[in-house]
């Protein structure tokens, strides 16, 4: 059709690109100008605002914590493990199932349970059980499903980790139950507590539980990254990702490394989904899905393979999912409908994702 | 006149000029070359040539007019083709299909004509697929047609690249080291072969090698880069007798 | 000697962890029942059937000693340690955790409260509704006989026949025979080919005359996923675009459809023809409106974009904003049917309508494959540089390959709603798009026998396991990680694709590995 | 005893049969070389010895222990460390960090930094580029990282394939002056090579593969004065 | 009165279609559909459940045993379909309990309608389903226009709100009851000062609520399930809204809101179906309880609803089949649709049930609230 005349001297992709400059100058009017009437409407107070950049950045960061799962396997094996949700659903499964033991064991000397007198030995065995049980239920799935698949093209592991994902969701529904469960904090993390911040007249509560989640996700964040970027071991892992034989060829153990990143990215699930349980509460067979989802969203919004994206992709998500609705006068039914509009955007630009690499051109 | 000719290309990454103020001429139906030390920006001439990267100054023409921005689609259909420094074939095609690939921008038909079957796609077709196996034969590949790329031994690949190339129909190939892994038996082999595109189908040939046998042996006239510059340009004798040549990337044991 | 010994741990463990679980999802009453049946055993609790049960663990431990003996099935003894070993360490397995359960049970725990498939009924079942004791004695004592047995019956079958070596040959045979296919394939002999696919025709053209009401609805809802599966394999199979949201393009289909011929939301009314015709274009516009922006992504950036698409239709079909428009999360009710000379299509002759739409699909994306716009498609997927570099406008085959994926899914979206008669948003899920993915993978890519087989399979068989019920997606889980790996490469491949997942498979670590095919 | 010992392997890719029982032996201090056309089997051989592919028939034999069965990274701690084609440096890190996993397998901090002087001092050009991601280095520059990289691990048999491919004359050159000089300090080599005429230059005894086979194996020297070798691999007419 | 021609019909007419033939030895069946698996398996499971019970309690009826097929409909519109074509086409299937949700419940309609199979619903409650070209579909719950009513007036009237914020699920059955307290309660003259949808499924509400928060609301009605109504509750002291009322309507009721909630039940009203308390129902309780471990009620509010239907649709069925000279047991179709719709006095666990246009329960919902744990009538 039009590609046998080449008369016109801008080429095709040109007129692409000015394509997608209209659609995003567009888009982005339109965002500045709702934007501006909620502003200038004046709807919500300061104490809201601070409201929802507390509710997204705590999300976020629960975001960014599952997303790093995605990107450290992503990272070795360019395959998106579907199925990470369903550890991060383990992993809350895990604590909560910790709790309640504990809180059926009674502490003579306080008159209590476990869980009450010992509040901070409980939160760390409940965090160390979850990330262990999701640890241990990602190897298995690195074992089962994926390492049998690891020449093929990267469709088909897809496929087996979406199979997975279906088997375990299930799975847990049937052992656990179809109902939803509610985790019983001890009393010092009861959620809806928490320290009072007056801005503009109004007590914003900063609870218990989200600076417990948002502090535990920085520093899962921070050391993850030092692993990575700054040891040997980290650097093994990097030289796994791009060329297994050659790393064979250094004397490392390709399998064993990957098995490892299964593990420490299963034990970041299981962290997150203790963290989801004793921060939202509410969990189910189902819990691990959405999160999952939005935490790949993430990863690629970060850039994938890339750990600070998923950290700045996490947390950005999180906010654009809290604040965005708002900011835009816009239903917050919307909310993922404005997630994944920013998303496309932000990859027109940044095709590689915020942090990913800007690989110029590839090499040819 | 010169079918291609760079007017001071530059081509940058960071801080780093890959390709720094290139002037070349190629007279139509001539063997050029192009040396020089490794990193010293050849192939990323090729590349801006090619429309793979956009050039970051200059101007570059094809029978007089500009290459500046357009995709490297369009080039091609110019009649400008190119092998690669590292073998790039389609590997889960068959060798018909490659040069079938290849001869894309000489088909006609559009994408209804395809969709619906229609009698003009399918002439055009039938004489695609005889023309390939022309090719086929021509690079000595006879009876492989329905072989894998991948499959093919390495040499053969070299050649089935350079068939797909030539489905182009072009008016001048770029070549890159055409013969890296080769040993120098088969290296004069490759020679005769490129010599014979000029010489049988009057295609004009830029070359890049590191081979001093073959590049002595065949091309009229050399540019070699250093560091992105042009440091020398001339004939094979006088450039074997550049000491700035000896100095940088001859060696003197070559000399 | 220990080496046996060690397998035989290991296998056992597997084993035992196995049966533990499939205790916990609650199966093994499932299992018993069905096996109870089979054998006209009586049910005697509420929970499963203990003679069943006995069934099940028996079977389960001949094939526990079955395969642990294959290690080494030189002699009897080695046979008989291999057995020992493993049944011995299953039965620890299943009757310390039966213990277990029976204590905590006898000790008034509520398991149920955690574990929702035990409660006392359930660990009477376990225990064959006898004591403690007798009931893990029980269990034991069937996983140690029969395991040993297994491992004994496996030897003497194998000490039977000697049949290994001419298996081997045929392997050898058959892979040879898939170069010669592909090769084969420009001059098959056209008549034989036309032959054989009026056979098949025939086939499909009677088989619905023999279906029932309920299968023939099966069977469309099969067919309309086969429509997607040809347009999807033109995005992925052939283009090597992975397209999550593909759902998107379907919604759109149906919506349109059922917009444009619905009394409500919108009075409008048209006809089915006009609107069938229209459904497509609204899809294939779809798809270009989508791409433009996104198609410069490459591989996973993509994925998670489309997958994004998806999702916001999905939202906005049922957001109140639109509800006015599209019907929000009620959907659209009484879509009109086609009718033809004043027959309206229902039940069987639908699905003929259905399977009209899919032959011409197939003619179309036969001529699509094979021509320079397919040939162009493959080289995208295998190396998107160097298929620009041939003179390959790959924005606009990218687009094209979009549009036509989204067409098919158009047409198989505007059919679902008519047949339907009704489409909502619980009908345009993620769910759909992985379905349709995953039935491409199963069935085998770039095959066009494949995607049916695929669809047959994806569509077919989880209303075959209705009989699993509650197990049905656990089951079908499973199944899809099981489907991958014995034959990653589909039910039904395309020979390139079986040759590139077959070749170099055996003996080598994998190169760097790429979306659809093997090089980058 | 040999160092190395390959006896008789047949190695597939798939249902490709690129090895038709190659047998070769390899003395220790030694330079010995692999020459053949394109597909003979040189890289195959290569990659069959150090673990990366598995003879289907055959075995290989490293200082008398039978290694045909061990995975790849077991034996770089054996001491067989291998420079691949094509280099396989990694890309996105840098170089001191390639460098740093080719010492993956020596446990020893201190020797650590004593090894980097060593092939810093072999490539003054590394430590210049010690900081710059290896993927932006030129085809030379890279060729010389991947030896490096290589020694890192203290090999005491290293196998080089095709370690001049694509590089400018003046580098050929350094590069077989470096070989020559690694195996001064002990380090015994198995060298693949399609630049013959160098090839059998620096090395002591050579094999001569075709089609998966051994055709021809004798010292050096003669092989050079073979006619058959000439004629077909150092095109001399 | 159907049940008297029956004999003729089935006689002059032995075409399946119109008249069942059971023969001997085979089950009398009818067929449940719910969402078995997945997000909302709870309702299908407890609905299921409970029918199998009311199987169970009714015995051999001439020799003949009854059975409750159970079909998963994944709650969607495509699954009721796909499960309607399949009892459609098993000619032993005599009745449908349900099906449970109104989307797929919708689709399965003009199936069974064009098969002439009765269906009486435990709990589809869209309040259009009854409409439209067709006469098999009944049900028992009282409609979602009714109940919203009702809510918007107690709130109103009752409970003297005057800002209502108006939240659901943006599910068929949570957004047409949470639309209709909306309107109703502005026709009273109150003010709704904010309207939002949430996701289902998800379990962070925290910025949605700031947001209602912002609007400074006295109540907020939601229209849902349970799962996310206790979300909500224990997220609005977050959100700044520790002192406003959270009203919901019988998806939420249950004792499962109040374990998710925890003490964030605490003053939480719902309306509810469930029964008044009675000596069946107490009866019930125990034995249900008994069986499945958890009392009725505990995992959705329609397992009293479950055990009705399939008990009514057993009665019925008594009262039109006849039992042939061949041992063979009829059941004309058309009359047990008919028999089906004109179901009147029927005394069930959820009270007496008269069908009339398909709404068989007449009475409204009732609101209770909870205190110290517990569903009270306030
Ligand atoms: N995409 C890129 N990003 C950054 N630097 C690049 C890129 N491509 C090439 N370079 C750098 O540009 C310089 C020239 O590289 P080029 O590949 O053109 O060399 P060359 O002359 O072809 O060398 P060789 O003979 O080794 O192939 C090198 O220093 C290389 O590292
Ligand atoms: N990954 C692979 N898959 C299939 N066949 C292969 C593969 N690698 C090599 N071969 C085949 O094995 C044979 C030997 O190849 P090998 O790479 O060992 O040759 P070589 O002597 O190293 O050649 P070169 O000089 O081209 O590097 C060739 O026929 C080649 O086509
Ligand atoms: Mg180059
Ligand atoms: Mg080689």
């Amino acid at each position: 059709m039009s590609e046998t005349k080449p008369k016109k001297t801008t080429g095709r992709v040109n007129s692409f690109k000015i394509i997608q400059a209209i659609i995003s100058v567009l888009f982005l009017a339109f965002l500045s100008w709702r934007l501006y009437n909620v502003i200038s409407s004046g709807v919500y107070g300061p104490d809201t605002w601070v409201r929802f950049a507390i509710s997204g950045l705590i999300i976020g960061s629960v975001y960014a914590v599952i997303a790093i799962g995605y990107t450290l396997v992503y990272g070795i094996l360019f395959m998106i493990n579907f199925a990470h949700g369903e550890l991060m659903m383990i992993g809350a499964f895990s604590g909560y199932f910790v709790f309640e033991a504990l809180k059926s064991i009674p502490v003579a000397a306080t008159g209590m349970s476990f869980l009450d007198s010992y509040q901070i030995i409980s939160v760390v065995l409940a965090f160390i059980v979850g990330m262990f049980m999701a640890a241990l239920s990602g190897y298995f799935l690195e074992k089962i499903a994926y390492r049998p698949l690891r020449g093929a093209p990267r469709l088909i592991p897809l496929i087996s980790a979406i199979g997975a994902s279906i088997f375990l969701q299930n799975a847990a529904q049937v052992t656990f139950g179809p109902q939803r469960r509610t985790y019983t904090n001890p009393d010092a993390l009861l959620r809806s507590q928490g320290w009072r911040i007056p801005i503009g007249g109004e007590e914003v509560i900063l609870t218990y539980t989200g600076v417990l989640t948002f502090v535990l996700s920085i520093l899962l964040l921070i050391g993850l990254y030092t692993l990575v970027m700054r040891t040997r071991y980290g650097r093994s892992m990097r030289a796994v990702a791009e060329n297994k034989q050659t790393a064979a060829l250094m004397g490392i153990n390709v399998d064993r490394i990957i098995s490892n990143t299964f593990i420490i990215s299963g034990a970041l699930g299981g962290a997150a989904g203790v963290m989801w349980g004793i921060h939202n509460g509410i969990i189910y067979h189902f819990v691990g899905f959405i999160p999952g989802i939005k935490a790949f969203t993430a990863a690629v919004l970060g850039g994938i393979g890339n750990i600070p994206g998923a950290m700045v992709g996490g947390l950005l998500l999180g906010i654009v999912e809290s604040l965005g609705p708002a900011a835009l006068g816009i239903d917050f039914q919307l909310k993922d409908v404005i997630a994944f509009s920013i998303l496309v955007l932000i990859l027109i630009f940044r095709p590689s994702g915020i942090v990913g690499e800007v690989l110029t051109e590839e090499k040819v | 006149m010169s079918i291609l000719e760079t007017r001071n290309v530059t081509k940058r990454f960071g801080g780093l000029s890959a390709v720094d103020n290139v002037t070349l001429q190629i007279p139509e139906g001539s063997i050029y070359s192009i040396i020089g030390p490794n990193g010293a920006g050849k192939t990323t001439l090729y590349n801006c040539i090619t429309g793979f990267y956009p050039a970051d100054e200059g101007d570059m023409l094809f029978n007089g007019k500009s290459l500046m921005g357009l995709s490297p689609d369009r080039i091609t259909r110019l009649g400008i083709s190119r092998t690669y420094q590292n073998i790039r074939l389609f590997p889960a095609m068959t060798a018909l299909e490659n040069i079938l690939v290849g001869a894309h921008p000489q088909l006609k038909s559009n994408y209804v004509d395809a969709f619906l079957h229609t009698p003009r796609q399918r002439a055009e077709e039938k004489k695609a697929l005889e023309d390939a196996q022309d090719l086929l034969n021509f690079v000595g590949l006879k009876g492989k047609g329905d072989l894998f790329a991948r499959g093919l031994p390495y040499g053969e690949q070299r050649r089935l690249e350079m068939a797909r190339a030539l489905a182009n129909k072009p008016k001048i190939i770029l070549l890159d080291e055409p013969t890296a892994g080769m040993n120098p038996n088969e290296s004069v082999t490759m020679m005769r072969f490129i010599q014979s595109l000029r010489d049988e189908l009057g295609i004009t040939i830029l070359l890049i090698e590191h081979d001093m046998k073959v590049e002595m042996g065949i091309s009229e006239f050399i540019y070699v880069l250093d560091f992105g510059q042009l440091i020398a340009k001339g004939t094979p004798g006088e450039i074997q007798k550049n000491p700035q040549v000896i100095e940088s990337y001859l060696g003197r044991g070559a000399a | 000697m220990k080496d046996l010994i060690k397998q035989g741990l290991r296998l056992g463990s597997i084993f035992g962890v196995v049966i533990i679980f499939l205790i916990l999802f609650g199966l093994t009453s499932t299992l018993s029942d069905i096996l109870g049946e089979f054998v006209n055993l009586e049910s005697r609790t509420r929970t499963g059937n203990p003679g069943g049960l006995m069934i099940l663990f028996a079977l389960l431990s001949l094939w526990a000693g079955s395969s642990a003996s294959a290690s080494d099935r030189s002699n009897w003894k080695s046979a008989l340690v291999s057995g020992v070993s493993v049944s011995l360490i299953i039965g620890l397995f299943v009757a310390a955790f039966i213990l277990l359960v029976g204590f905590l049970d006898s000790a008034d725990v509520e398991m149920r409260d955690y574990l929702a498939q035990l409660d006392h009924l359930s660990v009477q079942f376990l225990l064959y509704g006898r004591s403690l004791i007798a009931g893990v004695l029980i269990t034991f004592g069937i996983f140690l006989i029969f395991g040993i047995l297994g491992a004994l019956l496996a030897y003497w079958y194998e000490a039977k026949q000697a049949g290994e070596v001419i298996q081997k040959q045929v392997l050898v045979l058959k892979e040879k025979a898939l170069d010669s296919k592909l090769a084969k394939q420009y001059k098959e002999n056209p008549r034989s080919k036309w032959i054989g696919y009026g056979l098949l025709g025939l086939v499909v053209f009677i088989t619905p005359q023999f279906l029932g009401k309920y299968w023939n609805y099966a069977m469309g809802t099969v067919g309309i996923y086969v429509l997607m599966g040809l347009g999807l394999n033109i995005v992925v199979g052939l283009a090597g675009l992975l397209d999550l949201g593909y759902v998107a393009f379907f919604a759109i289909g149906a919506y349109t459809a059922g917009l444009l011929t619905a009394p409500a939301p919108l009075p409008l009314q048209i006809g089915f023809w006009p609107v069938l015709i229209f459904s497509i274009v609204m899809a294939a516009f779809a798809g270009i409106l989508l791409g433009i922006p996104v198609l410069r992504m490459r591989g996973d950036y993509l994925a998670i974009v489309t997958l994004g698409f998806g999702e916001i239709i999905r939202v906005l079909i049922r957001s109140d904003m639109l509800a006015p428009y599209v019907g929000g999360p009620q959907g659209i009710r009484d879509i009109a049917g086609p009718s033809l000379f004043g027959i309206a299509f229902s039940g069987k002759a639908y699905l003929y309508l259905i399977i009209i739409a899919i032959l011409l699909i197939i003619l179309f994306t036969n001529y699509l494959q094979n021509s320079k716009v397919g040939r162009a498609w493959m080289a995208m997927r295998e190396d998107e540089t160097v298929a620009q570099a041939m003179g390959i406008n790959t924005l606009y085959y990218k687009l094209m390959a979009f549009a036509t994926g989204a067409a098919f899914a158009g047409l198989g979206g505007a059919l679902f709603a008519a047949r339907n008669q009704y489409t909502g948003p619980a009908d345009h899920t993620l769910m759909v798009s992985i379905n349709v993915l995953s039935l491409l993978i199963v069935g085998g890519m770039g095959s066009i026998p494949g995607v049916i087989v695929g669809a047959f399979v994806l569509k077919g068989l989880p209303e075959i396991l209705r009989e699993l019920d509650l197990y049905r997606l656990l089951v079908f889980g499973g199944l899809l990680v099981f489907m991958m790996i014995i034959r990653p490469e589909g039910i039904w491949p395309a020979p390139r694709r079986r040759m590139e997942l077959h070749e170099g498979e055996l003996d080598v670590l994998p190169p760097e590995e790429s979306l659809v095919g093997k090089e980058g | 005893m040999a160092m190395l010992e390959v006896n008789n392997i047949h190695t597939y890719y798939g249902n490709i049969h690129a090895l038709k029982g190659v047998s070769i032996t390899v003395e220790e201090k030694e330079i010995v070389t692999l020459i053949g056309g394109n597909g003979a089997g040189k890289t195959s051989t290569l990659r069959t010895i150090s673990g990366l592919l598995k003879p289907r028939l055959g075995d290989i034999y490293f200082e008398g222990e039978k290694i045909s069965d061990t995975p790849a990274h077991e034996l770089v701690y054996k001491g067989i460390t291998m420079v691949p084609e094509g280099r396989g440096i990694f890309a996105r890190l840098t170089v001191f960090e390639n460098l740093d996993m080719g010492a993956y397998s020596q446990p020893d901090r201190f020797t650590f930094d004593d090894d980097l002087d060593r092939v810093y001092q072999l490539f003054p050009r590394l430590k210049e580029r010690e900081k710059q991601v290896s993927g932006t280095l030129s085809g030379g520059e890279q060729q010389m990282l991947a030896t490096a990289r290589a020694l890192m691990a203290n090999p005491r048999l290293l196998l080089m394939d095709e370690p001049s491919m694509g590089l400018a004359p003046i580098l050929v050159e350094s590069v077989f002056e470096t070989i020559v000089e690694i195996n001064k300090t002990g380090t015994t080599i198995l060298l693949v090579e399609q630049n013959a005429t160098v090839a059998l230059s620096v090395a002591n005894r050579g094999y001569v593969l075709q089609t998966g086979e051994i055709v021809l194996k004798d010292s050096a020297e003669n092989l050079r004065k073979d006619e058959m070798v000439q004629k077909a691999y150092l095109g001399i007419e | 009165g159907g049940a008297a021609k029956a004999p003729d019909v089935c006689a002059e007419n032995p075409d399946e279609t119109v008249c069942a033939v059971i023969e001997e030895g085979s089950t009398i069946k009818i067929g449940y559909a719910g969402p078995m698996a997945g997000d909302y398996s709870a309702f299908g499971i407890d609905i299921s459940n409970a029918g199998l019970l009311a199987v169970d309690d009714a015995g051999e009826f001439n020799g003949f045993t009854f059975e409750l097929l159970i079909e998963d409909t994944q709650g969607s519109g495509e699954g009721g379909a796909s499960v309607a074509n399949l009892y459609v086409s098993d000619p032993d299937v005599v009745a449908i309990a349900g099906h449970t949700f109104s989307g797929s419940t919708a689709a399965a309609i003009p199936i069974y309608n064009a098969a002439r199979l009765p269906m009486l619903s435990p709990s589809a409650t869209k309040a259009d389903l009854t409409d439209g070209p067709q006469d098999v579909f009944n049900r028992i719950p009282f409609t979602d226009d009714l109940q919203g009513q009702f809510a918007a007036e107690y709130l109103y009237n009752v409970l003297g709100v005057t800002k209502l914020a108006v939240m659901h699920d943006g599910d068929a059955y949570g957004k047409g009851v949470a639309e209709r307290v909306q309107e109703v309660y502005m026709s009273l003259g109150g003010e709704v000062v904010a309207v939002e949808a949430v996701t289902p499924g998800e379990t962070d509400y925290s910025a949605v609520l700031t947001d209602i928060g912002a609007s400074d609301p006295e109540a907020i009605y939601f229209g849902g399930y349970y799962p996310e109504c206790a979300v909500i509750a224990q997220g609005m002291p977050v959100a700044g809204m520790e002192d406003v009322l959270l009203f919901s309507d019988d998806g939420s009721y249950g004792e499962a809101f109040i374990e998710l909630a925890g003490p964030h039940a605490e003053g939480v009203y719902a309306a509810t179906g469930a029964p008044l308390d009675s000596a069946a129902k107490a009866e019930f309780d125990a034995y249900f309880e008994s069986i499945y471990g958890d009392p009725p009620g505990a995992i959705s509010t329609f397992t009293w609803h479950g055990y009705d239907i399939v008990d009514a649709l057993i009665q019925t069925i008594k009262s039109v089949a006849i039992l042939g000279d061949d041992g063979s047991l009829y059941i004309p179709r058309e009359a047990l649709v008919e028999a089906v719709n004109g179901l009147s006095g029927y005394e069930g666990l959820t009270g007496v049930l008269t069908c009339n246009g398909g709404e068989c329960n007449a009475s409204g919902p009732s609101f209770q609230v909870v205190q110290d744990g517990a569903w009270v009538i306030p």
